[in-house]
């Protein structure tokens, strides 16, 4: 393979494994840690679940430079909309502000983003937006170019309305999984658990052992 | 401008009763101008059988004499008369091995078998793939027109003065409606027993 | 209000009018110039045509077949929204009541799709303020997608999308099909993408002249259509749902799961 | 409302009224046809460069299946000389190579004392020649005498000028009779605007021009002016492929024009052969 | 996705979308045939629409009837003539509230001419056969190219089979090339008729994109007569 | 009123020496020339009712109608300058469209009172600029929030309510509504109780004639605003019919 120094003049691209899924009470969202510059990874402890609301939080695929853009104007929109409103947002209403964005610039901007958040009207919601900038509601979605490589898993092991832990350990075996065979997927596992108390954060180290820092042999 | 039309021109066979017709327009061309107003584009291969080439000139005049070759190479062998279907296979095969290098040509084989007389028409693309109707065929630039008019015009069983006019009809009609073809027109009438040969008087435009 | 503001700055031609202006050289009596303010500038990317769009369908829907019967339309199409290859959302309805007269099915981008629905919501709303009871009717919505495709397709930013309308117009049953650059004709079956091929056929060999389908049989056949658009449609699932309208109101069945016949594959062996 | 107004963000367009008003129909209309109130006002295209485009897609024309053929006309002549001013020119109108039309009027009668000849693209010929005709008699209205043969030429080339690199094809000679006496201009689609004494515009005028020189000078018989006219079309019609028709022939006469003559081609073609089998034995 | 877009960015290249660059226009096939005689005119179309080898519908109508004795018969990229003639109709109804009458047949070729025109850079690619009965009742045929340029005649054939119809109506309507003196004989309404339909049927045995039926229009100073006439179906 | 024709009250930008803006009083003062509107919030369901004076009988059926909707849940009565309040509708409809347009869902009542609010009080801080002469109720229903009934005044200021009323005999129908316990009311009972108020309230000797109108959005019409709508509107006028007869028998004996 000729090794170009491609990376020079790429643009910051979060190959990534992102996921999210539904369960009573909430949401577990999970992704891994890599922001690859062609075949150079310019970021390995990158967090992707990035915040919106308190309780609504997106998972960032594509180019970085737009998702990065797109999520703070729409972090800066809805943070208008509640004090106007006097309410919390909605995860639906994030999601609609994120499919604005997406589908009517979608000429020239990379970005697939999954919304994820709890309200007290639907409780814990899962949005979908991919490439072309369509808006889909689902129990559980993954993106990214890491997500070809786990839609088997995914549908074999995914159950509706889990347990909170059940959810945790679904989310992360699945994002390891993606980041074993997708090269532009590493790092560590990031999972945030969005219930009404807002979100508990998690960290697996994607280490045979799962420990921090691990001794070679 | 496809290559096929450098030099404009127009050739059309037809089908009668015991008999065939066969003419051409006159014009050689390089693209809009007229450079002679005499250039016939049909050539007697046999005493009645006749063969059109239309398309690229300087195509024409090659095939033509590499077919008198081959026609006379094969009767000096066979000591007998070439029927026409024989010598469409011939010309069929000749233009194949050219496949990715063709003569750019559209041929038109208008004749009667020597022995059994059996009116014959066909007609070919430039890589030789044979149409063998049994009503007429046309080629050249304008090819569209001549279909509309032969479509119109012709009947089956048509006799020689019939099908003189109505030849005559489809290929002048035809060629008005066409730049690049035209300026006059030759028919030919094969019958079993005589060959007449008219030429036509047409717009010069 | 479709036309979306890219940001990318638009290199200013050298010897003519801007694109998607007009241009105006004497000076002469010419309203138009100033356009109004909402008249936004369309900044395009490059493409075919020296235009600069070059925007191409990624979650993208199949075919959608509509049969016009006795009494009504009906509209089915499967639910499957495909992302390239990848048959990625498998439950989503393709196939909208727009209110108890006018059905619709699309297929195509189905992101232009949601933004196009949105608009068609907005306008059923619109109805209802005016508190007329007036409910928009099949061909005014047929004419008004005409008219917004062919809009969208001349200034090179099409909605990729191929749309059946149906419904019934004053009670008289009406099917029409829609496609990307205006192209809208009527007819009594008609279909999109591979559904041309494969179910116009199967429901021609139905369509007896002068006889109309009943119900029954046009949901059969419809379901015939949708069996063989899975069988040959790499880019379908068995899974499929359908609209109907009749004069009792329009509604979405489904979603139905095709039957399916692999016997033969056992009579096959090697090649 | 008001309020709006004065903050002036009234056409903002979250103010926009959501359905459309009478006045947006108007305007929105308006798009589609506004050359009918405005003829400078072309629709401009949503793509640079029309004429790249347009010529990209006759090309691919084969493989897509998309033939947009425009209509070209193709042999006109003008000459002044003692007795005014001679213009001949043919009538077959071509769309690429299928003739469209044997019998179209290349000479537009812009007034009783101008003519226009359409060589080109003959849409964009008699387009702007109509809109020639109203500046012409505008002009009339406002100075209440008839318009120069130089004047015109000059609004022509204007216009022509506007439009020069979008892609029209005009090549016109503008001739008739003012005070200043016979005045015969070659205005084109470049936008070069020249006055002179002999013309011949079109794919057929190389042979026009071997007639018309061997025959011309300054001071010819009106008949035999014309004669030199008709001729010269004729042999543009039998050599060029994309000439022919019908010889029109037109002689502006310090009182205005006259159409002198009509005549086919192929009646001039067997009269002329018929001429020259007599002259040799 | 242009230059800063997907390019960019290999992994995202969606597996199964191939680019697919977006062209305006599309043939839409079928043919029209316009005869006009001193007190009526004939314009017949075919009623298949097709692209490429697909068949859209067969019973299509091309032929719009704009007032009361002007037909206007249109073929090429289905969706430009959508759009011109409801232009078309658009204005002469504005013609109409504003005149307080019908526009004529010439009024309108112009009006059509002057519309096409008006997209002389980005063109409707149609071809239009306008037929109608003009001020004083005669028969009148208009045809045009893509940019408008309209030019009146006594008969014309238009759209996918024009150029294989066109010499056959020289040669059955005009006369041409035969060598007959005196006047130009007339041509009946029926005779007229006939052709057209034979036309048809020859075109339909030629032409892939025109068949199914032919839809014909007949105006006379009464009115408009319609027949149609069914075609080869391949 | 102490210092009317002081000078203070030509124009919405001064205030008067005892601290008020005289143009908001007598915006206030034109609400109460039309006729009565009420608003009803119930257990499931929100009632607007108007006493549309019919000044002379050749108007048509539903001419100055001065109930709208809105959205589809969404209605809005008038009291004060139609034409006015037509253009407050449009701006509600405007707010409402928008909103859906960023959000994908129907504006809560709340938020699309607050905007229009805002609107109405911009027009009461400039001279150049008379405030509007109208106030205007909403009502609204939905899944979460149930029935939803707010008022907006010409100052600009909006409440919340269970019940609220403006127009020609605001002072009476609020005595007569503060008599019931509307938020376990009933759809039918509201709809009765509405008609009542407004026959009750009509003057009959001032106004002739009047026609009762009213508008209900709740659980029954499954969200939809609806004007008018069949069964309850001639319970509403029979309620009110009859509730007038009991009154003119009383005076009899």
């Amino acid at each position: 393979m000729v090794f170009g120094n491609d990376w020079m003049d790429a643009a910051h691209s979060t190959g990534t494994t992102i996921m999210a899924v539904e369960f009573d009470g909430g949401v577990v969202i999970g992704a891994d840690s890599r922001t690859s510059t062609g075949v150079y990874v310019a970021n390995r402890v990158t967090d992707k679940l990035t915040r919106i609301t308190d309780k609504i939080y997106c998972c960032r695929s594509g180019s970085a430079a737009d998702t990065q853009a797109i999520a703070d104007i729409v972090a800066y929109s809805l943070n208008y909309h509640e004090n106007q409103t006097g309410e919390e947002p909605l995860v639906a209403e994030a999601a609609s502000e994120f499919r604005n964005y997406c589908y009517n610039y979608r000429d020239s901007l990379v970005a697939g983003i999954i919304v994820a958040g709890w309200d007290k009207k639907k409780g814990g919601q899962v949005y979908s937006i991919p490439l072309g900038g369509m808006l889909k509601r689902e129990a559980c979605t993954i993106g990214g170019s890491g997500s070809s490589y786990i839609y088997g898993f995914v549908r074999e092991f995914f159950k509706p309305n889990m347990k909170k832990d059940d959810c945790v350990e679904f989310v992360k075996k699945a994002v390891r999984h993606a980041m074993y065979h997708d090269g532009s997927s590493g790092g560590v596992v990031r999972i945030g658990i969005i219930t009404e108390d807002g979100i508990e954060r998690k960290l697996f180290f994607n280490t045979e052992s799962g420990e921090a820092v691990v001794a070679g042999q | 401008m496809s290559i096929l039309a450098y030099n404009g021109g127009c050739v059309v066979a037809m089908r009668g009763k015991d008999c065939v017709a066969i003419a051409t327009d006159r014009r050689f061309g390089v693209q809009a101008q007229t450079i002679e107003t005499d250039f016939e584009k049909v050539f007697q291969f046999n005493p009645r059988m006749f063969v059109g080439l239309v398309g690229l000139q300087t195509d024409i005049l090659t095939v033509r004499d590499r077919l008198m070759f081959r026609k006379n190479l094969y009767e000096t062998r066979e000591n007998r008369e070439m029927q026409p279907a024989r010598f469409a296979a011939m010309l069929s095969s000749f233009l194949y091995e050219h496949r990715f290098g063709p003569y750019f040509i559209e041929p038109v084989i208008a004749g009667l078998d020597p022995k059994t007389l059996e009116p014959f028409i066909c007609n070919m693309d430039l890589i030789g793939c044979p149409n063998v109707p049994d009503d007429f065929v046309v080629a050249g630039t304008c090819g569209e027109q001549l279909y509309g008019m032969c479509e119109t015009l012709w009947k089956p069983d048509l006799e020689p003065n019939q099908l003189f006019e109505v030849i005559s009809q489809a290929m002048i009609n035809a060629f008005d409606r066409d730049a690049i073809s035209g300026w006059g027109a030759t028919v030919y009438i094969i019958e079993k027993d005589k060959i007449t040969v008219k030429t036509l008087k047409t717009r010069m435009d | 209000m479709y036309a979306g503001h890219q940001v990318i700055p638009q290199q200013f031609w050298s010897n003519g009018p801007a694109p998607g202006q007009f241009y105006n050289f004497t000076g002469g009596y010419n309203g138009l110039a100033t356009g109004s303010a909402n008249q936004c500038k369309e900044y395009t990317t490059p493409g075919l045509f020296g235009t600069q769009h070059s925007s191409s369908p990624i979650t993208t829907g199949t075919s959608v077949v509509g049969i016009k019967f006795d009494g009504g339309v009906m509209i089915a199409a499967d639910n499957l929204v495909s992302y390239g290859s990848l048959a990625r959302y498998q439950d989503v309805q393709r196939v909208f009541k727009v209110n108890n007269k006018t059905i619709m099915g699309a297929g195509g981008d189905f992101a232009d799709f949601q933004s196009l629905k949105r608009s068609i919501d907005q306008k059923i709303v619109e109805d209802l303020c005016h508190g007329d009871d007036l409910e928009m009717k099949p061909k005014s919505l047929y004419n008004w997608l005409t008219r917004v495709f062919y809009n969208r397709r001349s200034r090179f930013n099409p909605l990729w999308l191929e749309m059946v309308v149906g419904g019934l117009d004053n009670g008289e049953p009406f099917l029409g099909h829609v496609d990307l650059r205006g192209r809208a004709y009527e007819d009594d079956v008609v279909a999109t993408g591979f559904g041309k091929h494969l179910a116009l056929p199967l429901v021609r060999e139905q369509l007896v002249e002068g006889k109309k389908l009943t119900q029954e049989q046009a949901s059969d056949v419809l379901r015939k259509c949708m069996e063989v658009l899975y069988y040959r449609d790499c880019r379908s699932m068995p899974k499929y749902s359908v609209v109907v309208c009749t004069k009792d109101g329009s509604v979405v069945q489904g979603p139905f799961n095709v039957n399916e016949n692999w016997q033969l594959a056992t009579m096959v062996k090697g090649y | 409302m008001a309020l709006a107004e004065i903050c002036n963000i009234s056409d903002a367009p979250y103010m926009k009224m959501r359905n459309f008003t009478t006045s947006d129909l108007e305007q929105e209309s308006q798009r589609y046809v506004s050359n009918l109130m405005n003829p400078y006002v072309l629709q401009a295209p949503p793509f640079e460069n029309p004429v790249e485009n347009l010529n990209k897609i006759q090309a691919s024309s084969d493989k897509t299946g998309i033939k947009i053929e425009f209509d070209h006309g193709t042999t006109t002549l003008g000459f002044k000389y003692k007795g005014g001013v001679i213009l001949a020119v043919d009538s077959r109108a071509t769309g690429g190579q299928f003739i469209g039309s044997q019998t179209m009027k290349k000479i537009v009668e812009i007034n009783q004392f101008l003519l226009g000849t359409l060589a080109g693209g003959a849409a964009d010929c008699v387009y702007w020649d109509r809109v020639l005709a109203k500046e012409c008699r505008l002009h009339e209205l406002r100075n209440k005498e008839r318009i120069s043969v130089a004047a015109a030429s000059k609004i022509m080339a204007n216009i022509a000028h506007e439009y020069k690199g979008m892609g029209l094809s005009m090549g016109m000679m503008l001739a008739g009779y003012d005070k200043r006496g016979p005045g015969l201009y070659y205005v084109d689609s470049e936008g070069s605007r020249t006055p002179g004494n002999v013309f011949s515009v079109g794919s057929g005028s190389i042979y026009a021009f071997g007639v018309l020189d061997s025959g011309y000078h300054w001071d010819l018989e009106d008949e035999a002016a014309q004669e030199l006219g008709r001729r010269a079309i004729y042999h543009a019609t039998y050599r060029d492929a994309y000439s022919g028709g019908i010889v029109r022939v037109y002689h502006m006469t310090p009182n205005g024009w006259i159409n002198i003559s009509n005549t086919d081609c192929m009646e001039l073609h067997y009269k002329y052969e018929e001429e020259k089998k007599n002259k040799k034995h | 996705m242009n230059f800063m877009g997907i390019e960019q960015f290999p992994d995202y290249k969606v597996p199964g979308t191939q680019h697919q660059d977006f062209s305006p226009y599309e043939s839409n096939g079928g043919s029209i045939v316009a005869i006009a005689g001193d007190d009526y005119v004939v314009i017949a179309a075919d009623t298949r629409l097709s692209s490429g080898y697909t068949i859209h519908t067969r019973k299509q109508n091309k032929l719009f009837q704009l007032s009361g004795k002007t037909v206007l018969g249109s073929t090429g990229c289905w969706c430009d003539t959508l759009a011109l003639t409801a232009l078309v109709k658009a204005r002469m109804q504005m013609y109409e509230h504003t005149h307080l009458k019908t526009m004529s047949t010439d009024a309108i070729a112009q009006m059509l001419s002057i519309i096409m025109y008006n997209k002389r850079f980005f063109p409707y690619y149609v071809s239009n056969v306008l037929a109608g009965l003009d001020n004083e009742g005669k028969g009148v045929v208009y045809s045009y190219d893509p940019i408008g340029h309209c030019e009146r005649a006594t008969y014309r054939a238009g759209g996918s089979a024009g150029a294989l119809l066109q010499p056959v109506l020289d040669n059955q309507i005009g006369f041409k090339n035969m060598q007959l003196d005196g006047e130009i004989p007339k041509v009946s309404k029926d005779r007229a008729v006939a052709i057209a339909t034979d036309t048809f049927i020859s075109a339909a045995e030629r032409d892939i994109y025109t068949g199914d039926a032919v839809c014909i229009n007949i105006i006379t100073k009464d009115g408009i007569e319609v027949k149609e006439v069914q075609l080869r179906k391949d | 009123m102490s210092s009317i024709g002081t000078g203070y009250d030509l124009s919405a930008s001064q205030f008067s020496p005892d601290g008020r803006v005289f143009q908001i009083d007598y915006a206030s003062k034109a609400v109460e020339k039309s006729g009565t509107v009420i608003g009803l919030r119930g257990k499931d369901s929100v009632v607007l009712a108007v006493e549309k004076i019919v000044t002379s009988p050749l108007y048509e059926e539903d001419a100055g109608a001065r109930i709208f909707t809105i959205d589809k849940n969404i209605g809005l009565a008038i009291a004060g300058l139609l034409a006015d309040g037509r253009y407050i509708v449009d701006i509600a409809r405007q707010e409402a469209a928008n909103y859906r347009q960023q959000f994908e869902r129907t504006i809560p009542l709340r938020h699309l009172t607050e905007r229009v609010a805002a609107y109405v009080h911009a027009y009461t801080l400039y001279s150049a600029v008379r405030p509007f002469g109208v106030s205007v109720i909403l009502s609204a229903w939905d899944e979460d929030q149930g029935p939803q009934l707010y008022k907006i005044e010409p100052s600009g200021s909006s409440f919340g309510y269970f019940a609220c009323a403006s127009g020609k005999a605001k002072q009476q129908a609020k005595t007569e509504m503060e008599k019931f316990n509307y938020t376990e009311m009933s759809t039918t009972d509201l709809v009765q109780n509405s008609g009542r108020i407004i026959y009750q309230v009509h003057d009959e000797l001032k106004d002739k004639d009047f026609r009762y109108e009213m508008s209900l959005v709740g659980k029954e019409t499954n969200g939809v605003h609806r004007l008018n709508p069949a069964p309850w509107h001639a319970m509403a006028i029979e309620a009110g019919e009859a509730f007038k007869n009991e009154d003119d028998s009383d005076n009899e004996i």
